[in-house]
Parts: C-alpha cells; structure tokens; sequence
C-alpha cells in the first residue's frame, strides 16, 4: 500500500485505455468503476491507520519529492474518491443512454481529473503540485468542453484562459519561492517562509492568492465560473463542484496555514468569502438555467467555507470541514440528479425541469436542497451550525448575522424549485429513473441522513482534519524527512 | 459608434497599468536575494555522482524530481487525447478526396525522415549524458513526420503502432516507477545497477537512460500524433472548402 | 392506514403518561452536542395539547383518502412539536422547530388550492422566525458555551445588557413570526386558507401555539420574570416590558379581528380570528404575574380546543359542499344540523361569553389586565372582544342561518361520523372547561411554581380564583342548562306553530323583483360597511404586504444589479483579474 | 565598461528588468488582445520571460552548464540544475496547453466563424 | 561582454514581442513570436542552460510555432474590427 499509487494507478489505466477501448465498452466502464472502487478501498484502508502516511519518490524528503497523508487529506481523499466511485457508475447509465460518445477519452480525463486532484492534496512539493494543477486543469477544461458543441467548446476555452493566467501566476510564485528559499519543498518553505523580505513575502502571497483564488472561485475572478458549469455535462459539473473546487480550496488552507499567513491575511479572506458569498447567493436568484443556478449556489457555499477556513479557531474550521463534506454530497446528489432529468428534457431551463413527475427525484432532490441550506436533520445542518458556534466563541457577531441573513435569500431561490417540483397544476412527464441510478442516489441521500442523525461519523475525521490543518507539525517533520 | 472612442483609452489606461507594475515591480524584484539559504540545486550536484548521471539536469528531471515527469508526460498525453476528442470527428466527415502529391517533396521528405529520426534517437539515448532527453528527442522526431504530413498530406500513420508504442512505454515508465517500491523500498527508485562504468559511458546512470528512453517513445509518438491531427485538419478543411 | 396512524398518534400520548413527569432522556450527538429531552410541566402541557390535537385531526381524517406519505409527514410533524416541547436544550429546540417548519411545509404543499407564492411567503417566514432563533441560539452559547436550557437561564444575569437584549428581541421575533403577530403576520392568512382544509386546524391550533411555547420559554424559564422586571423596570403594576408587549398583542387582536369581520372566504376569517386571539396572549403573557401567565396559558388551552372545533367543522362543511365563500353557503341548519351545534358551541367560547371555556379564559386575562392597573390595554381587550362577536356571527350566520344560496346546498347531507366525534369530544371539553374551570389551576399550578411566581389558591373544581375575584363555572353552567332547556322548550312550541312556506324571492325592493343569481345572503358583504367607519377604515387599508412586496421587489433588483457582472465575457473577466491582482499588489507592497 | 556589464550584479539587473518589460508585455498583451491566438500567444511571452528570468537569475559568472564531460570531471561551480528542470517541464506543460487551446478554438471558429473571446457570449443567462 | 549580448538579446527580444502583440494580422505575430523564443534560445544558451535552450528551440520554437501555423491556417487571419 503506498500513496503513491493514487496517481500511478490511474496513470496507468489511462495509458492503457486504447486497449480497454478494443475490448468492447463494457471492460472500459467496468475497469473505471474498478479503479474508483480500488482508489476508494485503499483509502478506507487508510482509515483508523497512524496519520500522517508518507510515500517518498526517489530520495528522501527534503531533497525528493513525497505524497504524504495526514489528518486534512484524508478528510478530502475520502471526498474525492467516493465522488469518483459515484460518478464512475453513474457514468455507466450516461453513456449508455448516450451511445457514439468517445466513452475512452471521457475515462481518461475523468480519472486523471481525480488523480490530478488526488495528487494536489497529497503532493508536498509545491512544483509538483503545479504539475498536478495543470493535470487537473487540462481534463477540466476538456470535461467541460466534452460537448463539443458551442457552449461546451466556448466554456472550454474560457476555462483554458483563465486556468492559464492562474497557472502563470503560480509559476511566478514557485519561481520567486525558489530564488528565495533555494528549494520548492513545503516543509522548508513553511519553515523559512518568515526570513524573506516581508515585501516579496507579500508579493508571493498575492500571486499564490490569484492563482489558486480564481481555480477556487473567489468573488472578484469567479465570472467565468457560472459559464462552465452551463456548457459542461453534469456530472461533470458535480466533479467541478464536489471534488475540483474542493481541491483547489485545500491547497489554498494548506499553504495558509503552513505559511502561517493566518493573523496577517485572515480579515481579507474573510471579507472575500464573505463578499462571494453574497454576490452569489443574490445572483443566483435570477438564474433560468439550473445549471448556472447551482453554479452560483457552489460559489456560495464555497464563500462560506473561505469564511469559516480563514478564521483559524478549530471550532469554526472543523465546523466548515464538516460543512464542506456534506456540500459535496449534497451537490453531487443534486448534479446527478439534474442530470437524469436533462437527459429527459433536452434542456437546462428550470421552467421545463419542473415538469417532471418521479416521486423519487422529488424526494432525493428535497433532500439535496435542505441539507444545502442547512435545515435539521440533513448533514448540512450539523455544518453550518458548528460553523455558527465557532462563529458565536470568537463572539463574531457580524459573521453570524451575516450568514442567516443570506442564508434566506438561498432559501428563495432552493424553496421557488421546490415548490416547482411539488406544484401540481403542471403538466407531468413521468421520469423513470434506472435501478443503477437509484442505488447511486438513494447511497447518496441515506448518507446526507445518516450524517445529519448520526454526525460523530464524520466530525471525528472532521476534527483529525483540522487539527492537522491547523497544528501541522507532524506534517512539517514528515515533508522535512525528520525521522524517516 | 461611443466604444471605438472608449477603447483607445481603454489600451492607454492598461499600457500605462503595465508600465506602473513593471517599474514596481522590478524595484521589488531587485532586492531578491538569491543566496539567502543553500539551494536544493547543489545538493543534487554533490549527488549526482552517485546517480552516474553526466547531465545533472537529466539526473533531476528523472530521478531527483522524477514524478514530475511522470506528470509531465501525463500533462502531454492529456493535451494529445484532447485535441485528438476535438479534432477527429471531422477527418470522419471527409476523407476521400485525394491531394496530389508531389513526387520531388515525398521523396525528399522521406530521405531527410531517416536522418531526423536518427537525431532524434541519439537526443534520446544521450540525454543522460549531454544535453538533450526524452521531451527533446520525442519532439524531433515528431518535426521529421511533421515534414512527412506537408510534403504528402495523404500519408497516414499507423495508428496502431502509435497506440501501441505510446501505452507500452508509458505502462512501462509507470511499471518502472513501481519497480522501484518492491526493489527499493522507495517510488521510483534507481533499482538498476549504477554506476556501472565510468560517468559518463552510454550504459551508466541506472533508470535515467531507460526512463528517457521510454519518455522519447511516448513523447514521439504523442507528438506525432498532434501534429497529424494539425496537418490533416488543415488539409481536410481546405478540401471540404473546395 | 388511517387506523395505522391513529394507533401510532396514541402511542407518544401513552409514552408520556406512563413516564408521568420524570423523562429525561439525553443523547450525544457529537462530542459537542447532547440531544436531551427533559419533562417540564409547561411542556407536558404543551405536549398533551399537541398530540390530542393530532389524534382528533387523525380522527377526522378518516374519512379522506390521504397517501401514505401524508400520513408519515404528519407523523412527523407531531414528533418535531413534541421534541420542541420536550426539548431540554437550544439544539434539540432548534432541530424539532425546522422539522416542524419543513414537514408542515409539505403537507401544505399537497392542497390543491396552494400556489407557489403562498408556498414561497410561508417557508421563508418560517425560515426567517427559524435563522431569528438560531442567531439568539448561537449568542447565547457564546456566553454559556453551552446550549442547556438550565445552563443558559443561569448564566443569563451575566451578560451584558445588549445582549440580553438582543437575544430576547431575537427570540421573540422569531416566536412572533410563528404566533403572527401584526406585521409578521403576512404569511398566516394565506398559508391557513390555502392549506390543506384538515392541516390548517393543526396550523392554527397547534403550530401556533408552538410560537407561543418558545415565549412562555425564553420568558418565563430562560430569562424569568424577574429577571425581566430587573432588566426594564416597572410601570403600574406590572413590567415595562409587559406593556410593550401587551399594546403589540392588543394591536394584534384589534386590526386582525376588524380583518376578519371583512373575510368571505371562511378559512381567511378564521385565520384572522386566529391571530387575534393569540394577540390576546401575547398581550398578557409578558404583564409577569401570576394571572397574566394562567390567563394566558389558560386561553392556549381553549383556543386550540376552539380552532380545531371551527377548522374540522369548516373543513367537513367546505367537503361536503365544495364551497368555501360565505357569499356561496348558508341554510344549513337544517340539513347538517348536529355540525350547526357544534359550530354554535365553538362560537360561544370564541366570543368568550359563559358559560364556556373560553368565558373563564378571558376572566382570567382582564382579570390580569385589572390586576397590573393596566387600563388602556383592558379597554383595547375588551374592545377587540366585543368586535369578536360579529365575526363569530358572521360565521355561524353565513353558513347555517338565512337561506341556502345555490341549488346543491338544499340537498347536502350531514357530514360524515368521523369528522362529527373530534368535534363533540373538543365541544364536550369545551363545555367542561366552562363547567370545571377551577381543573385548571391544578394544571398551572406547577407551571407557576417553575416560573417561580405564586400559586393560584384552589377552592374547588367548579371554582375559578383569581386577585379581584371569583366565579363559580359549575353554578354558571347548571343556571344556564335550566334557562336553556326553559327556552329551547318555549321556542319549540312557539316554532311548532309558525309556518315556514315562504319562496325567499317573495319580495321585493325598490320595486324590482331579484332574480335568481341575486344574493341576498346576508353573508354576503357583510362587514364592508366597517370601511366607512374612518377609524377602522384607517386600520383596514394599511397592509404589511406592500412592506414586504417592496422588499421582495428590491432583493430581485439587487439581483440583477448582481447578475449584470457575470454576463459571461471572458475578456473582461481577465481584465478584472489583472486589475484585481494589480490593486492588491499596489495595496499590499505599499 | 566591460567589466561593468561582465558584473553578475548588473547581468541579473538587466535579466530583472527585461525579462519583466517582457512579462509585462505579455500581460499588456493578454488584457488587450481579443483574438484568441493572440491571446496564447501573449501567454506564451509571458511564459518565456518567467523563464529567463528564473534562469537568467540563477547564472551567475563563472558558472558552467551543469554537465560532466571530459574536461569537467566533477560537479562543482555549476548552474543550478533544478530551475532548468522546472523550466523544462513548464515549457512541455506549456506547449500542451496551447495545442489544447487551439484544437479548442479551431473547432469553435468551425461552428460559429469566430475567435474573438470577447464575443463568446452563448453562456449567459 | 556577455552583459551587452544579453542586454541587446533582450531588446531585440523585446522588441520582437512588442511587434507579436501589437501587430494586427495573426501569421505575422506567430513568426513574430517565433523570434521571441529564438532569443531566449540564444538566452539560454548564454545562462549555461543548454538543456533549457534546446527544449525551447524544438518545444517553444519548433513545434509550438509548428502548430500554431497550422492551427490558424483556418481561423481568421485579420483580428475583427470591434
């Protein structure tokens, strides 16, 4: 068992995948949903094991380069591989219904965007992480532009522009990092990060702040952001939004944290989390396509995480932890659930979805949206109340107010679809949803409850998370190769 | 008719924003300090020897730093699969129409081919040892079918044998990396045995050269492949125009 | 299915009998939370009055074919008032009051004549009252650091002033906003009438008593009385804040009954009802006396009795004939003449006349009024009081007296048995609560005791005590079944011999003779002379709707405002993010 | 005057300032140009400063190319090795990403007759 | 010495990217820009990074050109007149 086959592993099926292809698409889709359920195993096994893991390349750490698990990867490792094993399966519906799609290459950039993911999380070298930046960048700007038609070219190329100003400014950072600090490996730059001159301090962390904020999405760089959820499938858009934006916004923390840029830069993070929460939020009322509206509800919710990840209380973070897990349940469930129904309909318009008559959907769907907007007993409730305590013990008033207060322009818009779907004067077109479909949905919605009912599940992970989050010494001795 | 008045100032206001943030920031950059800690650089330099690598640069991107590579070459196969996903349904719509050829050119190009490949492969195997590797190599040989494609846009690769190569030396790179965790105990390990000879011997370096190897191959044919995309969507468009 | 759930509605009322006052279950949610249910005798009261209520609306819905998942939600939303009321700390309260909110949500959701506005303004008051009490919730546990009821009520005293003030006027608006007091009562009129017709008898006489439960909470355990009066003083005899909070309450019962005088539809008049007389108990509850919190607690008890009376009554007439106007029923009496009855005993304690229940509640609450020295707010209580009355006219008139004004209403048959049981056990409790109303001080005894305020003393069941005097129910009662059975006798023989062969068109005015489609219902418009009266007038014209009309009308135009920035050019997105990066680094270095 | 420019100091100076006149006018290029090409292409000038400049700064005089050969026997006063490593992997990175990028806005100029980014406006509400 | 090549390798390299991004017809900026990564060829090959240099001049220069040639063979030639 080694860390490192997180990426190999897919690597390797990808490079292999000409030869699944000629084997007849049920081996293809078979071997991804294998290799999702392998990624997965492997990470439950690591469960309950001693944190941190390390997984050393070449040499040893501070000179080589190495994977390393603690307490915060797990947490999104967890995340990101269950997300795969989903979709992958739900994957084998969609190109069932959706023959004459080239199914070989969408596995190829499907995994890789997981291992590209996967191996930010996990890298401790921050050029080694831009690489997997740029892995996971280029299957997202194909993901989205898997199409091929107008919009999904159009959001690909956006995507690729943007991911391409980000990535230049990153290389900018590692390259000043270098010149300074004489080494990309992250315990060192966390352990001299203080030594270099505070002015280019400042400048590295602005560039790593652009570069990662606007993949993650923050208020001022996140227009494009609506555009390619609209143009992309969805279940791609649930990818972007429980596992791609997820990753981003890990390294973000991470490198806040081990930098230890959190008492000078926390009140900037927090208004602008703030300020992406509530442009979001209000934009999203005006939405007619469902996709750009939970777009808009992912920029949103991540608004809130950055607020509540900035603060640097272990009380809030784990709070936003455990927020943040249950938002990418939730989100996926209710991607995937849309995209049931857009296949039906042909179209993302909200006004034609909200004919459709399956009294499951409604259900799964319900379920969704009421633990997005954190209403008891969906997992989304437990998340946004350890938020609004952690909040409540440093006595941030503002935050707290601020918080319910947009929560109820959420509601507008998460009750209007409701309401749609529950309407009865529409005219009904009964939706059939097939039995892989409504396993994959139903684990999704059991789990959105069973984490609501039962939390000490998830905040024990939650709390293993941010303890490594914020005291990352364990972290720093392994990425220092101390004790190997 | 208002918006070809506002843009000229919109270039002047970013012309002089360029300006402001290049002067600030060179000031800023002129007090980098490069020699505040030892770098990592010369750490590997005292390490090489060890590597039996001659090309120090070849050494780090292989082995020192040789997942990045593994990502490198990853980032490179996703880059050919997506403009493969974006480029091949049309060569399905027309493909029948046939260009002449010139008889001067296609033999002249498939003279000059042999020669190309061959540097091309020397890059390779020499990467360990001068400048050069499996990116630069692979590239090289790439440009040698580039010539192919403009002089006879007719000619067709063996896809095949493309796919073949490509999966076979990319399974392998990865096999190789594998290797090093059963036999050292560590990812990508230098499990072959090194130094052999002297440094600087065509067989010395351990997994370097093998690994450059099978980058050169993958490389080479990923290019290839991009390239022939590029030409034949070229040709295809200007056949479908006519 | 019906009898599935009936049995399963019996079963918590059992559970909390058999547990007589000593549960106290607690379950840890996470490391930080504890889920735990304590006994107190405020909450088995609340309790009791909850899960009767559901049993008897069960009852009724025998007769309607309901989908299981009906059935379940509603399973559910009993569960949740129940967690509410048992509830021993802010979490297990919060959990209960928005599984209460989403699942009552539903279950309005499936009446036919809902729409997606009405279903828009009731969950997002209800989500407002909710985020309200989860903001007090939360700074309270700043300074308790723990959600306990008994740990926050301790630790009360040693906040800052602010804060205290903050977290009751946080709690209270979101108790308001389920209660419906005036101005947050913009969802309650609609949600009520467009429920479903059973559901909204719930609504009215069970959910918004749980508005009702959290200030009895906040104010009488969490806060206390006397800490009340410390934190504002007093006035008169009673406390500052007492008297704010009686002129919203009086306020309240004032505007919503001239309201309901106006209705046509029968449920809006009720729904309207329904607010005023809870605005009679908020009126009291915060005078922080002894007879302020029985009167109040006292009317809880027989306005839930009383609203589940006229809603299933009014639901079983509206079943029974399709219509729902005032202006579209009438002459009933005679074909469902046992419903007539029941309505005619519902209206009595609605009125608040004896020898009913809801006679002895209002005693209790002038007397309340009398006892503080409050005399502007008895003057407004008697006043909305005596406006009652012809809205409770109104109902019994437009749709069992004058004369039937569609064709299908002569041939309407008696309601079904199943809807006719709960409504003869509540007229049955109703008239015991006149009869015995000295019962009910042991009921409050215990309550008084735990908000630590003094005792009511007790001198018999037929008697009810209070500071400026007493009267006896049972001597009331068996006075008027004699001078009833007196009458009733004298008017039978007296009827036996008039003869009722009248065509109701035999008349004419103004010389022209009506036709049929003419209405001469006296349901009919009754009650739009009030807008000639300027005063109420005045009262009746002014609307909280536009209020929130405009504020709907802003949020959109901020969203677009907001909308405008992502129209999706990706050229302006770089420059933006070029600027962006250029103002924070001439910021940052700087 | 040689001795002046043979100076590391000023040969860094010079790299500073040039490498960022270059970057800066990539940056120009990027928030002016509209057509997509040229919009990758501003990139890859800003790409190819970054790389002089990181480079450029880890020469110094006196140094050699970090190769053994048969004059060289040891590897001592050498450039560092690692920068040229990342370099190279970023211009493999780099030119992936372009070829991505133009497969993307060929197939577009395909379907619509245009790659002006700036009116690729289909995604909107 | 090496100072004033690498001072007149850089305006001539900067000159060359001025003219890439500021010329209107598209061909002209990719050869243009070609010259860019000639220069920071001959840029490398001056700061001891022969390894860098060739990469650049196959990658950067060859075959980044390369495509860019053929990729705009059929996307618009002019930049559209806003």
């Amino acid at each position: 068992m080694s860390l490192g086959y997180y990426f190999l592993l897919p690597v390797l099926f990808s490079f292999l995948t000409p030869y699944f292809k000629k084997l007849g698409s049920f081996t293809l889709r078979g071997s991804s949903i294998l290799l999702s359920l392998v990624l997965f195993l492997q990470t439950v096994a690591y469960v309950g094991v001693k944190l941190p893991q390390i997984s050393q390349f070449s040499i040893k750490p501070p000179l080589g380069i190495a994977f390393i698990l603690d307490g915060y990867s797990l947490l999104f490792l967890l995340i990101f591989t269950f997300s795969a094993l989903v979709v992958s399966f739900y994957m084998y519906w969609f190109f069932e219904e959706n023959s004459g799609r080239d199914e070989a290459r969408f596995y190829v950039f499907f995994n890789m965007l997981i291992a590209g993911s996967i191996g930010m999380i996990l890298s401790c070298d921050i050029f080694n992480l831009y690489i997997f930046f740029e892995i996971t960048g280029i299957c997202s700007y194909t993901l989205s532009a898997f199409n091929k038609d107008k919009l999904g070219l159009e959001s690909g190329i956006k995507y690729l522009i943007i991911g391409s100003i980000a990535s230049i400014f990153i290389v900018f950072a590692i390259m000043l990092i270098y010149l300074q600090i004489g080494t990309v490996n992250l315990g060192l730059i966390a352990q001299r990060f203080h030594l270099i001159d505070p002015k280019i301090s400042v400048l590295i962390v602005l560039m790593l702040f652009i570069g990662f904020g606007a993949k993650a999405e923050l208020f001022p760089m996140n227009f494009w952001a609506p555009d390619i959820y609209q143009g992309s499938i969805s279940s791609v858009n649930g990818l972007f939004s429980s596992v791609v934006a997820k990753a981003y916004l890990f390294v973000f923390f991470h490198l806040f944290y081990l930098f230890n840029l959190g008492s000078k830069y926390m009140l900037f993070v927090m208004v602008i989390g703030a300020i992406t929460f509530l442009v979001s939020e209000f934009t999203a009322l005006n939405q007619t396509n469902v996709k750009r509206l939970f777009a808009y509800s992912t920029l949103g919710q991540l608004g809130i995480l950055f607020m509540a990840l900035s603060t640097n209380s272990s009380q809030t973070v784990s709070g936003a932890l455990f927020h943040l897990t249950s938002h990418s349940i939730s989100k996926l469930l209710i991607f995937l659930a849309l995209g049931i129904l857009i296949h039906k309909f042909k179209s993302a318009k909200i006004d034609i979805l909200g004919n459709f008559k399956s009294g499951f959907l409604t259900i799964v769907l319900a379920i969704g949206f009421l633990s997005i907007l954190g209403i008891p007993p969906f997992s989304g409730f437990v998340g946004k109340i350890l938020i609004l305590k952690g909040f409540a013990l440093s006595q941030n008033y503002t935050a707290i107010a601020f918080i319910l207060l947009v929560s109820i322009v959420e509601a507008i818009y998460f009750f209007r679809l409701t309401a749609m779907m529950l309407d009865k004067k529409r005219a009904k077109v009964t939706v059939k949803v097939g039995s892989v479909n409504y396993i994959i949905l139903t684990l999704l919605a059991v789990l959105i409850i069973l984490f609501g009912v039962y939390p000490s599940l998830l905040t024990h992970y939650t709390d293993l998370a941010t303890n490594a989050l914020l005291h990352p010494t364990n972290y720093l001795n392994y990425a220092l190769g101390v004790g190997l | 008719m208002n918006l070809k008045k506002v843009l000229p100032l919109k270039h002047i206001v970013l012309s002089l924003l360029s300006s402001a943030l290049l002067l600030s920031v060179v000031g800023l950059l002129m007090q980098v300090k490069t020699d505040m800690f030892k770098n990592v650089g010369t750490i590997y330099l005292n390490l090489n020897m060890q590597t039996a690598a001659a090309n120090a640069v070849t050494s780090v991107v292989t082995f020192f730093r040789g997942i990045d590579t593994v990502g490198e070459v990853t980032v490179l196969f996703l880059a050919t699969s997506g403009v493969a996903l974006m480029l091949s349904a049309t060569q399905r719509t027309c493909d029948k129409v046939v260009k002449q050829e010139s008889f001067i050119l296609n033999a002249g190009s498939r003279l000059l081919l042999s020669v190309i490949i061959l540097f091309g492969v020397y890059i390779i195997i020499h990467g360990h040892l001068s400048p050069g590797g499996g990116f630069q190599g692979g590239v090289v040989i790439a440009t040698a079918f580039l010539l192919l494609f403009l002089a006879n846009p007719n000619m067709k690769l063996s896809h095949g044998i493309l796919t073949l190569g490509e999966s076979l030396s990319g399974a392998t790179y990865v096999l190789v990396v594998i290797i090093g965790l059963f036999k050292m105990n560590i990812l990508l390990g230098n499990f072959l045995p090194h130094p052999i000879g002297e440094i600087g011997e065509l067989i010395s370096g351990g997994i370097i050269p093998v690994v450059y190897i099978l980058v050169g191959i993958k490389v080479g044919s990923e290019m290839s492949v991009i390239v022939e995309y590029f030409v034949k969507e070229d040709y295809y468009k200007e056949v479908c125009d006519a | 299915m019906n009898s599935i759930f009936l049995l399963l509605n019996l079963l918590p009322i059992l559970f909390l009998y058999q547990f007589g006052g000593a549960l106290h279950v607690s379950l840890p949610l996470t490391s930080e939370f504890t889920l735990s249910l304590i006994q107190t005798p405020l909450g088995t009261f609340f309790a009791y009055l909850s899960l009767i209520s559901f049993l008897l609306v069960t009852i009724a819905q025998k007769s309607k074919k309901l989908a299981c998942n009906y059935y379940v939600l509603q399973f559910l939303l009993s569960m949740a008032m129940l967690a509410i009321v048992l509830a021993g700390d802010f979490i297990t309260f919060f959990i209960g009051w928005e599984i209460m909110t989403w699942s009552s949500y539903f279950l309005i959701s499936k009446s036919n004549s809902i729409d997606i506005k009405s279903l828009q303004k009731y969950i997002l008051f209800s989500l407002a009252s909710a985020f309200s009490l989860i903001a007090g919730i939360v700074i309270a546990y700043s300074f308790a650091h723990s959600f306990d009821f008994s740990v926050i009520s301790n630790s009360f005293k040693d906040m800052p002033f602010n804060i205290k003030v903050a977290l009751i006027v946080l709690f209270s608006l979101s108790f308001f906003t389920k209660a419906g007091v005036i101005g947050l009562h913009y969802w309650v009129v609609d949600t009520y009438s467009k429920a479903p017709n059973l559901f909204s008898s719930i609504l009215s006489a069970v959910m918004s008593k749980m508005g009702i439960y959290g200030l009895f909470l906040v104010y009488g355990n969490i806060v206390g009385y006397q800490e009340l009066k410390m934190m504002f003083g007093t006035i008169l005899n009673g406390t500052d804040f007492g008297y704010v909070l009686a002129w919203i309450g009086v306020a309240t019962s004032i505007i919503a009954t001239f309201k309901a005088i106006t209705q046509d539809e029968v449920k809006r008049l009720l729904a309207y009802s329904s607010i005023a007389q809870l605005g009679y108990i908020i009126a009291v509850i915060g005078f922080g006396t002894t007879y302020g919190v029985a009167g109040a607690m006292y009317h809880t008890l027989i306005h839930t009795i009383i609203k589940l009376l006229l809603f299933i009554n009014v639901a079983a007439i509206v079943a029974q004939t399709g219509k729902n106007r005032f202006s579209q029923l009438g002459g009933l009496i005679y074909r469902t003449p046992v419903s007539f009855v029941m309505l005619l005993i519902g209206i009595i304690g609605l009125a608040g006349m004896p020898p009913l229940g809801g006679f002895a509640s209002k005693f209790m609450m002038y007397n309340a009024a009398i006892d503080t020295k409050f005399a502007l707010i008895l003057i407004g209580m008697l006043f909305s009081g005596a406006a009652s009355f012809l809205y409770c006219y109104k109902l019994v008139y437009g749709i069992y007296l004058g004369h039937p004004t569609s064709k299908n209403l002569e041939t309407t048959k008696e309601v079904p048995i199943s809807y006719l049981i709960p409504q003869i056990i509540l007229a049955l409790l109703l008239v015991l609560a006149g009869t015995f109303p000295g019962a009910f001080i042991k009921i409050i005894n215990p309550i008084l005791v735990e908000f630590s305020l003094s005792t009511i003393p007790y001198s018999g069941l037929g008697v009810m005590n209070s500071a400026v005097g007493s009267f006896n129910g049972f001597f009331i009662m068996s006075a008027f079944v004699v001078f009833f059975v007196l009458i009733l006798l004298l008017i039978t023989r007296i009827k036996s011999k008039a003869k009722n062969n009248l065509n109701r068109f035999d008349i004419s005015y103004c010389g022209e003779v009506p036709t049929q489609d003419t209405s001469l219902h006296f349901g009919f418009g009754f009650g739009t002379d009030l807008y000639r009266i300027k005063f109420v007038n005045a009262i009746l014209k002014r609307s909280s709707s536009s209020f929130y009309e405009s504020l709907a009308t802003q949020t959109k135009k901020t969203s677009e405002l907001f909308s405008r920035m992502y129209y999706g050019n990706i050229h302006n997105t770089m420059i933006i993010i070029l600027l962006f990066f250029s103002t924070l680094f001439f910021i940052g270095v700087n | 005057m040689l001795d002046f420019f043979n100076n590391t100091q000023t040969i860094h100076m010079i790299i500073i300032i040039g490498s960022m006149a270059l970057f800066f006018i990539g940056f120009y290029g990027i928030a002016t140009q509209k057509n997509l090409v040229k919009v990758l292409v501003s990139f890859d000038i800003m790409e190819s400063a970054l790389f002089l400049f990181f480079i450029g700064l880890h020469y110094q005089v006196g140094l050699v190319a970090p190769i053994v050969d048969k004059n060289l026997k040891t590897f001592t006063s050498m450039v560092d090795p690692v920068p040229q490593a990342m370099i190279l992997t970023t211009i493999v990175i780099g030119l992936a990403v372009l070829a991505l990028g133009l497969s993307f806005g060929i197939e577009y100029y395909k379907l619509t007759g245009r790659n002006d980014i700036s009116k690729m406006n289909e995604l909107r509400d | 010495m090496i100072g004033l090549i690498i001072l007149f390798t850089f305006l001539a390299v900067i000159a060359v990217a001025l003219g890439a991004i500021l010329s209107k017809d598209i061909t002209q900026s990719v050869m243009l820009f070609m010259g860019v990564g000639l220069g920071s060829v001959v840029l490398f090959f001056i700061f001891q990074a022969p390894d860098v240099a060739l990469t650049e001049a196959v990658i950067g220069t060859g075959l980044s050109t390369a495509v860019f040639l053929l990729g705009i063979r059929h996307t618009s030639q002019e930049e559209a007149e806003s």
